[in-house]
């Protein structure tokens, strides 16, 4: 049979295809205003890929911040739930996830099956999520990948005042004036995010294995500062990104989700009575 | 925040202005202030503490370039260099590098003695509200600073703030105050005070198809009120001045107004025959006019030398 | 020795206060107590050859203090808990808190459950020390911990010893004041970071060493002369303080610091226990009748506040021109005397600034608030 | 089909009325010549009530929740109190609902800011002195002000000199209230007093007890209005009987038919701290899953009394009665009050250690038979949240799944009720593994 994820997140729509557990297509583009509208859009573009019609797949499962919002999906999971699965998927071994995306850093515990155990996020700040990396690479008048690529040649910490992505910017900038070397300051900015990211996650607890996923897992800068801060081995999958929407897709491929389903509309219901 | 390729929504005008009525060479002392700035940039250049030339730019990302970049500006439509300048203060975010001062005054001690020297002596609150900063000024007659405050540790509600606004939104940020009240009723303000939060919150917002302009209002709101709070902690005295590129928009003005109960000062020249002519009032040199009026003070009192080489 | 001499040596003993006692230990072989909260009375710890040591911070981002207290807590106690669980104190014999504020009491809760330190003693200071009522209790209390320690220690504590330890703590106490007396001149002879090194390193060091170096710096500082203005004379007001480079900037943009009040500086020492045969009731008038900590203060029929007319007279003896008021971030005791003592300081002409302090500053952020605030006390220059 | 029997509380009108009746009392006490009185939920209660003629009290936290309750006033007598008076955002959340209640003299139930005649307060949390002398100075200063310690040490701890320090203040505070007011303090009244204090401490505690009982005859979301009564004037007779004759007979009713205060009852949860008062909603929600809040140190103990027994148990503390105890005169009185609070009243244990608190939890976890905890992270009160951390973990040992949010009893800026949610969903439907059993 085959299933579809689709992980619908505050910049990006990740989705995964897959039959019988391998994966058939993948496809990645950004979420935009309108993101309904992208998941549409960028789910045809997979079925092409994939060779494949609407009908084909067996179940949809929606996932991320805005998940919900997936009209055409059977089922939504919690972004937590869907990284669980994917990682539990690729690296049996994991005991301890690390998503970072662009707005979101997160922690989670999983048990042998990949149950959610303890689950932990950043505070609603940019420090510590992806966005404040791009914002100081923008900064730094450098692209994310080359920023990743200057801070592994340097050898100095710098300790950063990561306190708000704007102020972090001007930071970034005295460094500069100071005409400290680009690659200490690309550390700096690493180191910092690591931190916030790691006390996050010794509040569920480091547990070996411990996986980093999600789009700033592709970024060796950062891991690497991880890997300092915790002082602890950081396991990344291929495709990152993906996986939680792989989680999605094994979701579907797995679960009756009907009082998920359930779940989430009152969950809407409950946010619009505390609009109201 | 802005990728270069877009259409760069936030880039507000720059501006440079020469006062034909001012023959610098008949004058005893040229003074100049150069408010280098976290986004903005000015250079006021003054003779006998009166207005002569001013420059309003954007900051790059090096002082010292800012800096030399608002000077010129400023003079490419005068003879006077900056050889002839007698004495420079630089302000502003980037004070201690600018090349040509002679000395640094901060921004607030600044902007209170501009206020002064824009607005007059009644003024005794003044509000700059910057780039990166907002920063509320008591202040006495002469615009000296009695007491003061300054944003949290967070950008929230600041120049840069609305900036970031203005790309996503995609409205030239100089119109958003006017859009802002193109408006059924006052929308709930955003409530997210972190810049890069306030970002998703207003995507969601276009996302449920809320008009632009209710969101430029719900923006708008959102930062009146966190100044409202400071201004409240600093206790408000009247008369009241707005200072700084956040002060060009009439849509927190016109919201900060009405929450403080309180009307700001027009934005007219004090000084009457500067009214008069008709010259142009720009709220964002009120720190380089106190530099350079403090420049001026400083060679009048004695406490400086003359810095002049030709 | 020259004052800077000494001056170093206490910024040594700071720089390496973890090398310093543990190497105490091998000279004295007596035992390391860390404490939280400047109640504790090193008076008995002295008494029984137990070497008190404050538990500091290490100014870095108390990321392994997260999982215990999360970000509510004052990132100072957080910060000290963050060292003891890095285990950067394992040579401690035991550790201690007492009855104060709630932020450390946090860190202490979760050291003694997570921190493998031998031996903690809870000692319940009474809040109400402006009651006579809370002498008699503290006295009682004293006696228990006396107990303790001599349990702990396995040497009763003899009264001979108490009336040394007593000693130890007053000449301290004595001495330090007389450095602060130098502060009084028009330039003093020595800076606010300086003399608030000073204090840490007795916070750190014995007392009996720390004694012996005061004394040669109270002979020494009349011949010292700094080569710097000292600007605005300023005072710092706060709770706890260890942030050096802050200290530094600000003496660096124009102002000299030539008095505090803060648990780093004076409200640490500046009040002598009374001898009496009553020994332990001797110290225990001591503990109730010091500068308090804003969360003790408050009386039993008005709402005055005693450290208030302290704050103010040191500022008028010091010939202070400013106030820098600052706080721990989520600081109740402060937070909550702060708004009040602004309104006074400033009714009586003292202007202030506030600083909400973490452990890693901004000092950059801070700068321009300071300069500015400098500014406003001496910009007649500025004006035609 | 739902699994059990289910009513609402035949007393809670009853709990209604004499909430409303209180904050009545206080504001109209003037126009009959009462005296007025500031003080806290903690406040001995019993003594300024026992002073000749008619007396009223406010007491500082309830009414702080109750306009936390209602985030337009909260929100608006919050930056007043951050704005005008420049207090610090993160200071306790019903103090800054109050400060600004007077800085704006607003009374949240009707009219101008009734001003006390004078303060009686006791301290052990950093702000409970320092809550009311500010207070004080914003209503101008002139308010005769009485504090006293009750930090006195842990309730196994708690011996004569202890008993005696508090004891030898209540009699300061006897001669305060009586130069302060010209009134006298009647014995009888007291005596009174401190009996009707020990009947609500320790009937609450019996109907704390009754939860154990499987199906929860109460839950959390129900218990907050109930407890509220005792921490407003737990010496009132009225007050005394309704824990004794009114809300402990029904319970113990409801428990041997079996009534349940969620039908679908499937998950008991060990709570902690006050709940985002806002907010109560988030326990409908985790109805829907059968999942009952059904006990917490805080509900338990924030009046209530209890004792450890022979075995080990968390059992109420013995009633005056029980005790076989009559009280003779003022000074047996007041020891008998300082006894039962100190000895009973759990609360202040997180003051004294997390090994207290963990103590206590892990004994309630147990007799309780909690399945899990929902731990609300509460920003606004640093005496409750005392070790919260810990007790995650420490109940996490216990084998029991935990989830926190982080929220704020009544600041309403800091709970995002959108993420909470979003936190539930995950716990209850992936930790939990629970589907959802009501609409």
């Amino acid at each position: 049979m085959i299933f579809a994820g689709i992980d619908v997140g505050g910049k990006n729509v990740h989705i995964v295809i897959t039959k019988d557990g391998t994966i058939l297509a993948k496809v990645e583009g950004p979420t935009g205003i309108n993101k309904a509208e992208a998941a549409e859009k960028l789910y045809e573009e997979a079925l092409k890929k994939a060779g494949l019609k609407r009908g084909d797949i067996s179940r949809v499962v929606a996932t991320g911040s805005s998940g919900s919002r997936v009209a055409f999906a059977d089922g939504v999971i919690p972004d937590a739930a869907a990284d669980a699965r994917g990682v539990i998927k690729l690296i049996p071994s994991a005991r301890t996830i690390i998503d970072v995306g662009a707005e979101e850093g997160r922690a989670i515990k999983i048990g042998p099956e990949g149950r959610v155990l303890d689950f932990a996020i950043n505070e609603r700040c940019a420090a510590g999520t992806g966005t404040f990396v791009d914002t100081m690479s923008r900064a730094l008048e450098v692209s994310v990948e080359e920023m990743a690529k200057l801070s592994l040649q340097s050898t100095r910490s710098i300790p950063m005042n990561a306190q708000c992505a704007v102020f972090g910017e001007s930071e970034v900038v005295s460094l500069i004036h100071q005409k400290t070397p680009k690659h200490d300051i690309a550390r700096a900015v690493h180191d910092a995010i690591a931190g916030r990211v790691s006390s996050v996650a010794r509040i569920v607890g480091l547990e070996k294995d411990v996986v980093m996923i999600g789009g700033v897992a592709k970024n060796t800068g950062f891991t690497e500062s991880l890997k300092r801060d915790i002082g602890m081995d950081v396991n990344v999958p291929d495709d990152p990104e993906f996986v939680s929407a792989l989680g999605a897709a094994t979701a579907a491929a797995t679960g009756v989700l009907e009082e998920k389903v359930e779940a989430k509309v009152v969950e809407k219901e409950m946010i619009e009575e505390g609009k109201s | 925040m802005v990728e270069a390729k877009k259409v760069e929504y936030w880039r507000w005008p720059e501006a440079s202005w020469v006062n034909p009525d001012i023959d610098w060479q008949k004058g005893k002392l040229v003074t100049v202030g150069v408010d280098v700035g976290s986004v903005s940039s000015q250079a006021v250049i003054m003779v006998d503490g009166q207005l002569y030339a001013y420059s309003n730019t954007r900051t790059g990302s090096d002082s010292p370039d800012s800096a030399w970049k608002c000077v010129n500006m400023a003079l490419k439509d005068s003879n006077l260099k900056v050889d002839n300048v007698d004495y420079c203060i630089g302000t502003g975010y980037g004070r201690v590098n600018v090349p040509m001062a002679q000395q640094a005054i901060t921004e607030i001690a600044c902007h209170a003695r501009g206020a002064n020297f824009l607005y007059g002596p009644e003024i005794r609150t003044v509000l700059d509200m910057g780039g990166q900063d907002c920063k509320a000024i008591r202040c006495d007659e002469r615009g000296k600073v009695t007491k003061f405050m300054m944003n949290d540790k967070c950008a929230a509600g600041t120049g840069r703030g609305m900036e970031v606004f203005a790309d996503l939104i995609r409205v030239p940020v100089w119109e958003i105050g006017s859009r802002s009240f193109q408006i059924e009723k006052e929308p709930p303000m955003i409530s997210s005070t972190c810049v890069v939060f306030a970002k998703t919150e207003v995507v969601g917002l276009l996302q449920e198809g809320v008009p632009e302009n209710d969101i430029m209002a719900a923006y708008c709101a959102a930062m009146a009120h966190r100044i409202t709070e400071l201004l409240n902690r600093l206790g408000m005295e009247e008369k009241f001045a707005i200072t700084g590129g956040i002060a060009k928009n009439e849509g927190v003005v016109k919201r900060l107004e009405k929450e403080l109960g309180v009307k700001a000062a027009d934005k007219v020249w004090y000084d009457p025959n500067m009214r008069d002519k008709g010259l142009p009032f720009d709220t964002q040199i009120a720190g380089g006019i106190g530099a350079a009026l403090f420049a001026f003070a400083m060679l009048e009192r004695g406490k400086a030398q003359s810095a002049r080489k030709a | 020795m020259e004052a800077s001499e000494i001056l170093k040596q206490f910024s040594d003993v700071w720089e390496l206060r973890h090398e310093y006692a543990k190497d105490w230990k091998q000279k004295r072989g007596g035992k390391v107590l860390g404490y939280f909260c400047t109640y504790a009375p090193e008076e008995v710890l002295y008494a029984a050859n137990v070497l008190p040591v404050r538990i500091l911070g290490g100014h870095e981002a108390p990321t392994l203090a997260t999982p215990h207290m999360f970000d509510m807590w004052c990132p100072f106690s957080r910060d000290c808990l963050n060292q003891g669980l890095q285990g950067k104190y394992d040579y401690l014999d035991g550790i201690m808190a007492t009855n104060s504020c709630l932020h450390p009491r946090q860190a202490f809760g979760a050291w003694t459950v997570h921190v493998p330190t031998p031996w903690n003693y809870w000692f319940v200071m009474p809040n109400a020390v402006r009651s006579p009522r809370a002498r008699k209790f503290l006295r009682g209390e004293l006696e228990e911990f006396k107990k303790a320690i001599e349990e702990w220690t396995g040497a009763k504590i003899t009264d001979k010893e108490l009336d040394e330890g007593i000693d130890i703590m007053n000449t301290n106490r004595r001495l330090m004041k007389q450095v602060y007396e130098f502060r009084k001149a028009d330039n003093p002879p020595i800076t606010g970071s300086e003399a608030m090194t000073m204090v840490w390193a007795s916070q750190l060091m014995d007392k009996r060493e720390h004694n012996d170096l005061l004394k040669q710096l109270v002979d020494a500082l009349p011949q010292r002369k700094l080569d710097r203005d000292t600007g605005v004379r300023l005072m710092i007001v706060g709770s706890e303080n260890d942030d050096r480079p802050f200290m530094e900037m600000v003496e660096t943009v124009g102002g000299t610091f030539v008095i505090d009040d803060h648990c780093t500086g004076s409200r640490y020492f500046w009040d002598e226990v009374t001898p009496d045969n009553d020994r332990l009731q001797a110290i225990a008038n001591r503990y109730c009748d010091r500068v308090p900590c804003p969360n003790k203060d408050w009386g039993m029929e008005d709402i005055s506040r005693k450290r208030f007319t302290h704050i103010l007279k040191l500022a008028q003896d010091y010939g202070v021109q400013g106030v820098i008021l600052v706080q721990q971030k989520f600081c109740d005791p402060h937070e909550l005397d702060i708004p009040s003592l602004r309104r006074y300081l400033e009714s009586n002409g003292i202007p202030c600034y506030f600083l909400e302090f973490e452990v890693t500053v901004p000092v950059g952020q801070f700068r321009i608030r300071v300069e500015a605030f400098l500014e406003q006390i001496q910009a007649e220059e500025l004006f035609v | 089909m739902a699994k059990y029997k289910t009513k609402g509380l035949d007393c809670w009108n009853r709990a209604k009325e004499l909430r409303a009746k209180y904050y009545k009392d206080y504001k109209e006490a003037h126009d009959r010549g009462a005296l007025r009185w500031e003080g806290g939920a903690w406040s001995f209660d019993a003594i300024p009530q026992a002073l000749e003629g008619e007396v009223h009290g406010l007491t500082e936290e309830p009414y702080g929740a109750s306009i936390g309750a209602n985030p337009e006033l909260q929100v608006r007598y919050q930056e007043a109190a951050e704005g005008k008076w420049g207090c610090a955002r993160d200071l306790c959340a019903y103090l800054r609902n109050y400060w600004g209640s007077i800085v704006l003299n607003e009374f949240a139930y009707g009219g101008e800011w009734p001003k006390a005649d004078f303060i009686f307060q006791n301290h052990i949390c950093c702000s409970h002195a320092k809550w009311l002398q500010v207070a004080a100075e914003i209503e101008g200063g002139n308010i005769p002000f009485f504090c006293f310690d009750v930090g006195a040490g842990a309730y196994d701890k708690i011996g004569e000199r202890q008993i005696n320090y508090v004891v030898e203040q209540l009699y300061d505070g006897i001669d305060f209230l009586e130069k302060v007011t010209k009134r006298k303090i009647d014995d009888e009244k007291l005596i009174q007093n401190v009996k009707n204090t020990y009947d609500s401490a320790c009937y609450w505690a019996k109907a704390c007890e009754l939860n154990q009982a499987i199906p929860a005859p109460l839950d959390e979301k129900t218990m907050f209005s109930l407890y509220v009564l005792g921490t407003l004037e737990k010496s009132h007779k009225d007050i005394a009987h309704f824990y004794k004759d009114e809300l402990y007979p029904e319970v113990k009713d409801r428990v041997a038919n079996k009534i349940a205060a969620v039908a679908d009852e499937q998950c008991r949860v060990l709570g902690d701290s006050q709940p985002p008062w806002g907010f109560l909603r988030i326990f409908r929600y985790l109805e829907k899953y059968g999942i009952v809040s059904i006990a917490s140190l805080y509900t338990f103990s924030l009046i209530g009394w209890w004792t450890i027994d022979k075995a080990g148990k968390l059992v109420p503390y013995p009633t005056l009665e029980e005790q076989g105890i009559t009280i003779k005169d003022r000074d047996h009185a007041l020891r008998l009050l300082a006894e039962g609070e100190l000895k009973g009243k759990l609360m202040w244990v997180p003051f004294y250690g997390a090994k207290y608190k963990n103590d206590i939890i892990t004994k309630i976890a147990k007799q309780w038979k909690c399945d899990a905890s929902i731990i609300h992270l509460n920003r606004g009160c640093e005496g409750t949240a005392q070790h919260q951390m810990e007790m995650k973990i420490a109940v996490q040992n216990l084998g029991l799944p935990v989830m926190t949010f982080e929220g704020n009893m009544a600041d309403e800026r800091e709970f995002d009720e959108g993420r909470t949610t979003r936190f539930i969903d995950l716990f209850v439907t992936e930790t939990l593994g629970l589907k959802k059993v009501a609409d």
